[in-house]
């Protein structure tokens, strides 16, 4: 057994690091990305990164080599994404990490090689329609549907919790082509639907830490080499390829940022040694260092379970709970530290900022991505064998 | 033993309602969001009510209730996430000066305040992480007069206040003063907080001050403030649950998912379960403390009061984060009314202290037997 | 509002309290209930004390006026059970708060007055036979069954977790008389079973905590006027009253006991002034208490909304959930003071062996007296008027 | 990376697995409750097998692996709940004195341990809760020899010893003593625990000991004892929680109540998941503080160590709960093999001290920065 990095991934995780500070997070996008309106992308600094990202080769790199990517495996993956996110950089993890290589494997020849090298240029952004006002955790009852018209589909219907689709270039969208719905999940195709298309529009919902958008098709018409897959054969594309993604979603590295950046201003400032003797300030940072610790190896294991052939379903459900609960729950243990301070926001807040907006941001990971009621179940029914449930 | 609510409780609970269900609307409440999370006018609608002194002495127009009647009234301000200074003007800065409201200064802020001419407020806090505690502001005697200089720093409604109190040290002697925070000498800046409620760092400049007390009253002072502040958020609190339970259950009574409304999955019923109980802990925690203070009951304030912030800062944040998982995305948007519960669910949270640190003094009490 | 209470109240409690200690716990009754296999009850000392507090009045102390008793209110129930619990006395609960009464009011004039007599007196001891081994928390799917036989039943059938059945002089039984299984809850009938009767036994079961009783009835006979209220209309019978029995199950009194004792200990001697003085143990009492506190109101206020005409249901389901997770955390809190101390049994054991024994107590009261899954629900759907589930 | 185990490590799990089938049974298990919860025979065949000596050195008859090893056998101990005292005769008395292994008396008790002619021990603690600390124990010299006096409190596997080291002291100065159990100075009384297994308290009257060391190094030793204390528990405790968690689930798979296995709704099921996710965490935290150890890992031993004990107190607790939970009144029947392993866990839990402590030991090492 062998629990450390081996050289070579270290000195990947380094050349990342290092590159996401100097190249990407430079002052200029930092002040771009401190607007709510553009803080998770869609600024213009932000094209340019993404541009350079794309030239640098960065996004191509998880892509198997088959779709022209260097094949990194899951290891590799969830460290650039990791480093990435902890650098506070709005990683395009779907454009590059998750549909995007589907999209690769699945779209029809007319229009593969265009979008594909959109997508690893950093030209072109691909934002999830999935969830809809009346389907949040159950995608099995979606009611956005696309009607056959000649060559074409003509697509109604509305998608909530877009996510990105404010500067997004194509939705991946999931639509009902079977009318019946009592086919449930078999009745659903994949399209990709560009947002300069005629009848899509997306207003922006203002939520508590994040903003995200609801998207709109009224006779939205796009021709059939926008299907991705089979028709009614969409089911596999949605739920296929998660586990990476939601590996990603409570990276070590982006979790244990607020802890790290706490001991560091603790330790960092005489003015906070009283603090640091404080038996209940060193409780709090034992918890979150032990908890912490846990996750980074689950993560770990679970990228390296994958590199080694496995799916990693159960282990990424697993880790998917634990760290978004973690998430949550170190938000406390932090901000306990420095209340009443951690209530300040703008230009008086503890740690520019962070510590006020990690519990505004907190509680989407336990139900985005997958909520944990489904992610506990899946590890009960496969990590355990026990009998799937109402 | 009677955990019922007197006739006139329910008539103040009843007046209370009426007044916020007319004023706490989402328009209004959005409205309140862009101006420091503060509306003037349901304040002054209060006032005249006579809610605002309902717990001060006759003298100062007021209705001479008890912290229990009061409490009533603040629960009602947190089951309507009402964008008012409840727990700062009318516990935390106000109930700990009744012993000295035979001085004229002292009568003048309360009586503003019970009519809601004025609003009286504390200073508790100096910048930064060391400001928690010790306060490095001076004081020079001149004569019969004092003058005031230092930085505070988060004082609560601190740019809405006419009366501010606080604690400065006259050589060595720590002393508690009272000043006007329309004296020149204040300079005020805004400090936004995470429900949108803004508190005001305030230069304080030989600023005019009367002396309220000085030596070892300080510190029963500062201790009554605490405590206060800690019985009244508990109150505001369990409105706050009530409230966010009440959307919780409604939604997952409507919402349906895989078929069948999301709370008749067990998962999701228990979750809000567990949510109940916490609220019911918390109200008993509150009842007991607002007892303890109106001298209805024996027993340790100091103990009751960290008990019941203990209770406030847990069930806050567990019901807070679950009502918010339950309802996904719905919660998290702004045009849905949970997160402004959230987001002062978790101010008073963390303006308490955190639990942490609670429970270290409620533990410190306990080994030293003041608590049983 | 006031949430002391009553001066007559307490000065009950106190009353109970110093009846307990004086009369009832007695060096000779201790020293008997210190023997694993009467440690519930059933010994000599046990019968003689039981007959005592026949004789003083305390058994019919609860019963309605109508029924011969006093007609205490629920407050003064609590107290009485929650003072005896405390003191740790084996509180015949059943007989006197629980079946008696339901008792009294239903069964057939042949036997009342008999039976109702030697439980008011403190000679008679009536266990509970409801759970089967296939059926724990659904008891709607009993399969004991009695069938009618002339003027006589005949029961055949097995049951399981019957406390106190090793000594007990009736077994409150729950049998069905409606073969039909679809009739579920409407088929079932209760009848009280004199233990001495023919086909009757009864074998121990050891657990990690407590004794309890597997019963076997084998062809038992008895007369039709052993049969309590309606034939199939048993439900009703069984699950009524249980609102003050489950209070009882998690008095303040009774959990409070182990941090009492433990914060007796540590204040009541030097050695132990070092750990009282260390931080982590001061927050372990502080959860402590402060849970406990809640507890001590969770009760009261059920008690007062029963004696104010209501059915307490919702209050006593959320204590019974909270009390019996917090028996168990408290078990914990405690423990981890003296711990490695806690693990030790017999004449080394810590607080005479509360510490220790509390943990192999603790897990019962999470299932037992109707599961916490059953209360959590019970709470969802009266208490927050969600729709029930499956 | 590689979370595999090595072929050699697949084969002494395999090992361990059918030797501990074949004597783990439930009427074995029955009888060795009623002895002290020691089978000797067992622990004979763990010794002819190489298991004992599995991480010991060469020269006392042992096969030199690393902890990461003796974590596979040690996981399948606790799996087995296996009435044998692993933690404390295969780390925490017997790894600590490698480093004096030179020593004639250290070989002879290793090697003894070895072979299984003898089992080492350490006596830690005295009496009341102060002797978990202090060692009030004394020492006399005369000329070459050592004889030690005073009360040993919770050896384990004290009456079945044949070596013990110990502390005392000689004068001020604190040493490691390592004694013949068997030496007619020697006065074992049982100490019964919640598992079952009997502790031993040692009441010594000038007993004949040999000093391993004295002064600064003492301190090494009982932190090395601590530390494999630590990394022991959380490997068994990760077999017990597999034993747990398989028997719970297992249970709820086939036990129906209206009318569906209990497994099938889902308050059981997310109970099981927890208890899942748990389990894995306890896992993780116990390969790391191995491989740590094993020196396979940069990083402070000290802090893994602690990880691992909040670990094994956070998993073997909530486990252990919710597993006898779901079971209803099956799990804490003597009949049926989950409360054996309840009780181990709380045994576990409790000896290393309770997870309190060792968060204070762990927070404590970080504002120190030993712990990054």
């Amino acid at each position: 057994m062998n629990i450390d990095l081996s050289a070579e991934q270290e000195a990947f995780r380094q050349r990342v690091r290092e590159y996401m500070a100097s190249q990407m997070m430079t002052p200029e996008f930092k002040a771009e990305l401190a607007q709510p309106d553009v803080s998770h992308g869609g600024g213009p600094v932000y094209w340019q990164k993404m541009r350079q990202l794309g030239a640098d080769g960065w996004i191509r790199y998880s892509w198997p080599k088959e779709l022209g990517g260097e094949g990194a495996d899951p290891v590799e993956q969830y460290l650039l994404v990791d480093e990435a996110k902890r650098a506070g950089f709005p990683w395009p993890a779907l454009s590059a990490n998750s549909i995007g290589p589907v999209f690769a494997k699945y779209a029809q020849p007319e229009i593969r090689d265009k979008v594909v090298s959109e997508i690893l240029n950093g030209e072109a952004y691909l934002a999830i329609g999935y969830s809809e006002p009346s389907a949040g955790s159950d995608l099995a009852s979606l009611r956005t549907r696309a009607e056959r018209d000649g060559d074409d589909w003509v697509i109604n219907g509305q998608k909530i919790w877009t996510s990105c689709a404010n500067f997004a270039n194509y939705i991946w969208l999931a639509a009902r082509t079977d009318p019946d719905p009592s086919k449930r999940h078999k009745g659903l195709t994949i399209f990709l639907v560009p947002t300069d298309s005629e009848g899509y529009s997306c207003t922006l919902i203002h939520t508590m830490g994040v903003l995200t958008t609801t998207t709109y098709y009224q006779d939205v018409r796009i021709p059939d080499c926008y299907r991705v897959g089979e028709v009614n054969g969409g089911w596999p594309l949605i739920t296929g390829q998660l586990n990476v993604e939601r590996l990603s979603l409570v990276g070590y590295g982006h979790v244990a940022k607020l802890y790290d950046k706490t001991l560091g201003l603790l330790r960092g400032n005489d003015d906070y040694r009283e603090l640091l003797d404080t038996p209940w300030v060193q409780r709090n940072l034992a918890v979150a260092h032990a908890r912490l610790e846990a996750l980074k190896m689950l993560c770990l294991k679970s990228a390296w379970i994958m590199e080694q052939g496995g799916t990693g379903m159960v282990e990424a459900s697993a880790t998917k709970v634990y760290g978004s609960e973690l998430y949550i729950e170190l938000g406390r243990l932090m901000a306990e530290i420095l209340a009443p301070l951690a209530n300040l926001r703008d230009g008086d807040a503890v740690l520019n900022g962070l510590m006020e907006l990690w519990y505004r941001k907190g509680t989407v990971h336990t139900f985005g991505g997958g909520a944990n009621e489904l992610q506990r179940s899946i590890v009960a029914a496969a990590g355990l064998g026990l009998p799937r449930g109402a | 033993m009677d955990f019922s609510l007197s006739e006139f409780q329910q008539e103040i609970q009843q007046l209370a309602k009426k007044i916020l269900a007319d004023y706490c609307t989402q328009p209004r409440l959005r409205n309140a969001e862009a101006n420091d999370y503060f509306d003037a006018e349901l304040w002054q609608q209060l006032a005249e009510a006579g809610l605002l002194g309902l717990a001060l002495p006759e003298s100062v127009g007021g209705m001479a209730q008890d912290l229990e009647t009061l409490a009533v009234v603040l629960e009602q301000l947190g089951a309507h996430v009402a964008p008012v200074p409840g727990i700062s003007a009318l516990a935390t800065a106000s109930l700990p000066l009744l012993p000295y409201i035979e001085q004229p200064a002292v009568h003048e802020a309360l009586a503003a305040l019970s009519s809601g001419a004025g609003i009286l407020t504390c200073a508790l806090a100096e910048s930064g992480i060391s400001g928690n505690g010790i306060a490095q502001a001076v004081v020079e005697a001149e004569g019969d007069h004092y003058y005031l200089s230092g930085e505070k720093s988060r004082v609560p409604a601190g740019l809405q206040a006419s009366h501010c109190w606080t604690v400065a040290k006259q050589g060595e002697e720590q002393g508690i003063y009272l000043f006007s925070c329309d004296d020149a000498g204040v300079t005020r800046r805004r400090q936004l907080t995470t429900s949108g409620e803004a508190l005001a760092s305030m230069t304080l400049d030989r600023v005019k001050a009367v002396k309220i007390v000085s030596g070892e009253q300080v510190a029963q002072v500062l201790s009554a403030a605490a405590i206060y502040q800690r019985a009244a958020s508990a109150a505001v609190a369990t409105g706050l649950c009530e409230g966010m339970l009440a959307l919780a259950s409604e939604h997952c009574s409507q919402r349906k998912q895989f078929g069948r409304a999301l709370g008749s999955f067990q998962a999701v019923a228990h979750q809000l379960a567990d949510c109940y109980i916490d609220k019911e802990c918390l109200r008993t925690a509150s009842e007991q403390v607002s007892a303890q203070l109106g001298q209805n009951s024996q027993g340790s304030v100091e103990g009751a009061s960290l008990v019941a912030a203990y209770w406030t800062t847990e069930a806050l944040h567990r019901v807070s984060h679950r009502c918010q998982h339950v309802h996904g995305g719905t919660g998290v948007d702004r045009d849905y009314p949970l997160y402004r519960y959230c987001l002062q669910a978790r101010q008073i949270e963390m303006d308490l202290g955190g639990q942490s640190s609670v429970l270290a003094a409620l533990g410190e009490g306990i080994a030293a037997q003041r608590v049983a």
